[in-house]
């Protein structure tokens, strides 16, 4: 109960100050339109070229987001050392990193929500395979993009030059899931292949990183 | 002054050879002291001296490199951290949100009933509850009263205030010294680092001095600037 | 203790120079692959030898998680290190076996997608070691190890239905191997693993040697009249 | 001289917070390869396909590179609001422009370096255009995208309302010089066109851009 | 108290009917007022009487709503920024760089010359100018007295200095003080907003006293707090 309503208290908090100053949904925003028109020139997509990298177009436009989106949440606790207030409380730490997964899970998947009908205008998609099952990809993708990018960003704040040691440590952990996602996408849009293997695999992963976060997290929190 | 023998109760915070490095540099060398419940004591010390440190490692938000602290009865910082009041120099707040807000949000950490206690609490330290702007348009001493109202929200046994009184005006100063004077009175253990000891000249109980990262002297009573 | 460690070096010198003559010279030559085969002699005695020493980062690194014993920070980071090491020379030999015998210098398949994001991994880990500005930087570096051993089974499994080009494992696969080279393989990682092991030992000494010069420098810092600043 | 003088010692103090130790280089190949390889997951380098986008695909790279790198530097000059420090003293506002604007240039040059051969590598890229182009569309693209970034990213951290709605009226701005590098870098890849219209178009932006941005960037630096 | 009849000389700092409006909000509303060259004035004032905000008006960094200030004969205030020194509530300085580091940085933006100056301006702060930390690593009140450092590196006409005292030990605030004093009379304008007035009380020539974003009462002497 005290989790739940500690992990809401700071969720709120945290979609309020986003609300307010915007800065990570704008640096997002920003980045993912320019990614959509970098591509969109680079070459002329007919169908059948577009189904095969849009996967990877899309997973990559949101990774890197998702990056820039981390780093600006995380930089909002350490100004005025805020981040000290919530280790003094007796607040559970795992309710800090639900929150901040949670909500960052809200901000990535808004992007998501605004960039996609742009992707499919503008690659001209049309999946061949089964398309719901894109819903369920996102979501996992989504949350195996947050959830490890969470931890390391507070593992990050512990380092000299931040913003760039989160991409160092979060890439290489997350080169499972990043293929899962973009195969399972390609797989749909393709139809050609089922996605079943890819979709299993990003729920594994999933679960196995969420619970690793959840064990590890208190100790990276109050590592200082 | 409290008239309580509180010299004799056990003390609720023992400190025992206390060593806290960063790299080469010792920052508090071998500090140990035991400090008894009820009582206010301020740090005095020159800028450098190791208060800061002190107070950080007491909160629990830093780790020593040797030696051990016991605060009301037990070495697990965390454990007994809903009964400490954290003040530091950095207020420790968003700038995004207004004083209200922030003490909402810090409320819901500490499980308690925010609204009504919120706002009793800004306004005790003499900040309108009602303003609605963010705190980063709050001028240096209202933060730095929101920022006092924040330690002293969860209403805490023992407090660490680290220069409470830097920023905030002599009227609103000599409100806070009497403040904690009477928290001090209700039973709570009170530290108050400040360069400004004239102004709990006749509040503390006990005047710890620090120098060079050790306690040099503890003495009932302020010294003469020159003394010192 | 102080004798061992030059005895265990010459022994490891002339094991790894006997296990060389015997790869360049006593081993059979391949039949399709020719001489450029005789590089199998170093890449995978590295490979075996890069994956216990990760094995041995993990089961450190867990330790140093449950007992904060500093000893096993330092075997955690010495593991590591060298680990990182002998992985890049798989990573050398492979590509450089890849080139006459393949024609291409990589593949995206299993077993080289796997190493590479092995080593991305480590070296990662590494990093965060160098950069921590912490005092915990122990606590950092044992969780990132205990994600990383957890990712690197869903590696393999995300990379299971890529086609693979590379060898089937030798042991306990269904590949064959002349019994000679099987033997001079394994006399190789035997002198490889000695020759990890003599790496890791003088870097551990090296290490403990720091943290106590370290130590007792800031013993002596205590000690010394502090300057007013 | 004074602008010249300032520019460097603006300069010299960025850098030196960048690169407090020589690990930061290491930090910045690793960087670059493990984006390389995240590509490389996401875009199957052996198919025809990504070798037609590789053009675009670089660019997002650096694209990237250079809001993790703007982010960085304005963050800085707000913690302490040591930019007012600057905006007190006599120096003038271009040299601060200028030094921000050199040193991101740098730092994404320097990215571009180490990624380029890895692009090359992973992606087997051979020009069959004039190779040596590249060169003058790397420097003019690069300088395109600092010198835009550098401006928009003070200006948002300038502004009191950062609007939702600011990246959407910037980046219609950018997209003349994305257009243009994607395209001239596909021109010299595949050979089938002639670069010549690109890389003017480039360098017209760049001198436009560079004088707008010095004419207004003193106006941005002391609106409050 | 400087003797000479300073109240002749033709004012420095003219201030004419300035209004700051934030918003609906009015920090400054019609401040008025005339300074004299080569004198102390003490700046006092509660919790958000606007005395940082007038003093952000000074220095240039904050454009008035209404009304106007002239300095140094000019209302062009960038034209003369080279003469004017500003102390902030935060450090203004680059947490990454040590205090030595940072001084020189800010020398080249006034174009002098930097390594002798830096280390004597660090030195009469009392620090220690070969401290190798970063600042961020440094007590808030060594970092206080870099930010004063950098404040008077080049030796400006007039200085405005928001709390300079804050989180300052009592010793180096006196020190402070005297040097303050010392530049007074080597023919500097110095403006000091403090709430620690007993430090000023022999030094400032004259005591500015603020409240709710006007200037009340000018008054060669301090007042007792009870008068106030
Ligand atoms: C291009 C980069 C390469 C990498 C990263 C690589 C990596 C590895 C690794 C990690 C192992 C140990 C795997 C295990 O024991 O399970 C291994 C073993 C082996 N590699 Fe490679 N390899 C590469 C290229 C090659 C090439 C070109 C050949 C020859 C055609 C080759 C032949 C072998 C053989 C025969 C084994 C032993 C198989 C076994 O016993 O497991 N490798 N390689
Ligand atoms: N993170 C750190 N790394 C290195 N040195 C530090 C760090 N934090 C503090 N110090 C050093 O430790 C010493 C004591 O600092 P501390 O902040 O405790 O002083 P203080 O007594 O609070 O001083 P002040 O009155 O100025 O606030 C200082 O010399 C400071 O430079
Ligand atoms: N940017 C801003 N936006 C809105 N209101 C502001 C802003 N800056 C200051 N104010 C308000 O103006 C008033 C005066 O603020 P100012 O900082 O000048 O006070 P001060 O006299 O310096 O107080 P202190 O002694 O606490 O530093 C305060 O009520 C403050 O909330
Ligand atoms: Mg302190
Ligand atoms: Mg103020």
């Amino acid at each position: 109960m005290s989790l739940a309503g500690i992990t809401g208290a700071t969720l709120a908090k945290d979609l309020r100050l986003e609300w307010r100053s915007k800065d990570a949904i704008n640096a997002m925003l920003f980045f993912a339109l320019l990614v959509v028109v970098v591509f969109s020139f680079s070459f002329d997509p007919n169908a059948e070229e577009s189904r095969q990298i849009a996967g990877g177009l899309i997973w990559v436009a949101f990774l890197f987001a998702s990056v820039v989106a981390l780093n600006q949440t995380w930089a909002r606790e350490l100004r005025n050392q805020a981040l000290d207030a919530y280790r003094v409380s007796p607040a559970p730490a795992n309710a800090l990193f639900l929150a901040k997964t949670v909500g960052n899970f809200i901000f990535v998947g808004v992007l998501e929500v605004l960039m996609t009908p742009l992707f499919i205008v503008f690659y001209k998609l049309r999946a061949l395979g089964p398309a719901w099952q894109l819903i369920p990809v996102a979501i996992l993708g989504t949350w195996a993009l947050v959830v490890n990018g969470t931890f390391f960003a507070a593992m990050s704040i512990r380092t000299r030059s931040r913003e760039i040691m989160l991409p160092l440590l979060l890439f290489p952990i997350s080169i499972p899931a990043i293929l899962a996602m973009v195969n399972a996408t390609t797989a749909i849009l393709t139809g050609e292949l089922s996605s079943r293997f890819w979709i299993v695999l990003l729920a594994t992963y999933d679960v196995v990183f969420t619970i690793a976060c959840l064990l590890l997290f208190e100790m990276v929190l109050h590592a200082e | 002054m409290t008239d309580q023998s509180s010299a004799a109760a056990a003390p609720i915070i023992i400190i025992t050879d206390l060593v806290k490095q960063f790299g080469r540099f010792a920052a508090l060398r071998g500090v140990s002291a035991e400090f008894a419940p009820r009582r206010m004591y301020a740090i005095l010390g020159d800028n450098g001296a190791g208060k800061t440190t002190l107070l950080r490692v007491l909160a629990g938000l830093s780790r020593p490199t040797r030696g051990s602290v016991s605060m009301l009865g037990t070495t697990d910082l965390r454990a007994i951290c809903r009964h400490v009041g954290y003040m530091a120099h950095p207020s420790l707040l968003y700038d995004e949100l207004s004083g209200t807000e922030n003490l909402r949000y810090f409320a819901r950490l500490y499980e308690i009933e925010g609204r009504q206690r919120c706002a009793s609490v800004i306004s005790a330290v003499g900040v309108d509850p009602l303003l609605p702007r963010p705190i980063a348009q709050y001028s240096q001493g209202m933060r730095q009263k929101i920022s006092l109202a924040r330690a002293i929200l969860h209403d805490p046994q023992v407090l660490l205030l680290d220069e409470p009184f830097s920023n905030v005006d002599v009227h609103s100063a000599r409100d806070i010294g009497a403040r904690l004077a009477q928290m001090r009175d209700a039973g709570k253990t009170i530290f108050v680092v400040t360069h400004q000891s004239s102004l709990l000249e006749s509040l503390a109980d006990e005047f710890v001095w620090m120098q060079a990262g050790q306690i040099v002297t503890r003495t009932p009573h302020l010294l003469p600037v020159e003394a010192r | 203790m102080k004798r061992a460690f030059p005895i265990f070096a010459i022994l490891t010198a002339l094991l790894l120079s006997y296990a060389l003559y015997a790869a360049l010279v006593m081993a059979p030559t391949e039949k399709t692959m020719g001489d450029v085969q005789r590089i199998f002699y170093y890449h995978v005695p590295s490979a075996w030898t890069a994956f216990l020493l990760f094995l041995i980062n993990f089961v450190a690194s867990v330790v140093y998680l449950i007992r904060r014993h500093p000893l096993a920070d330092i075997v955690a980071a010495v593991t590591a290190e060298v680990g990182v090491v002998f992985c890049t020379v798989v990573l050398v030999t492979g590509p450089l076996w890849a080139r006459p015998v393949w024609g291409i210098w990589w593949t995206w398949d299993v077993r080289l997608t796997s190493t590479l994001v092995l080593w991305l991994i480590y070296v990662s880990y590494l990093m965060l070691r160098r950069f921590s500005s912490s005092s915990q930087t122990p606590v950092l570096a044992a969780a990132l190890a205990v994600f990383g051993a957890l990712d690197v089974p869903l590696v393999y499994f995300s990379i299971w239905i890529f086609r693979t080009q590379h060898p089937q494992p030798v042991i306990g696969g269904g590949g064959s191997i002349d019994p000679r080279m099987l033997h001079i393989l394994l006399l190789n990682w035997l002198a490889f693993l000695c020759f990890a092991g003599l790496i890791c030992w003088s870097r551990y000494r090296l290490e403990r040697l720091r943290r106590e010069v370290e130590e007792t420098q800031a013993l002596e810092a205590l000690l010394e009249p502090r300057r007013v600043l």
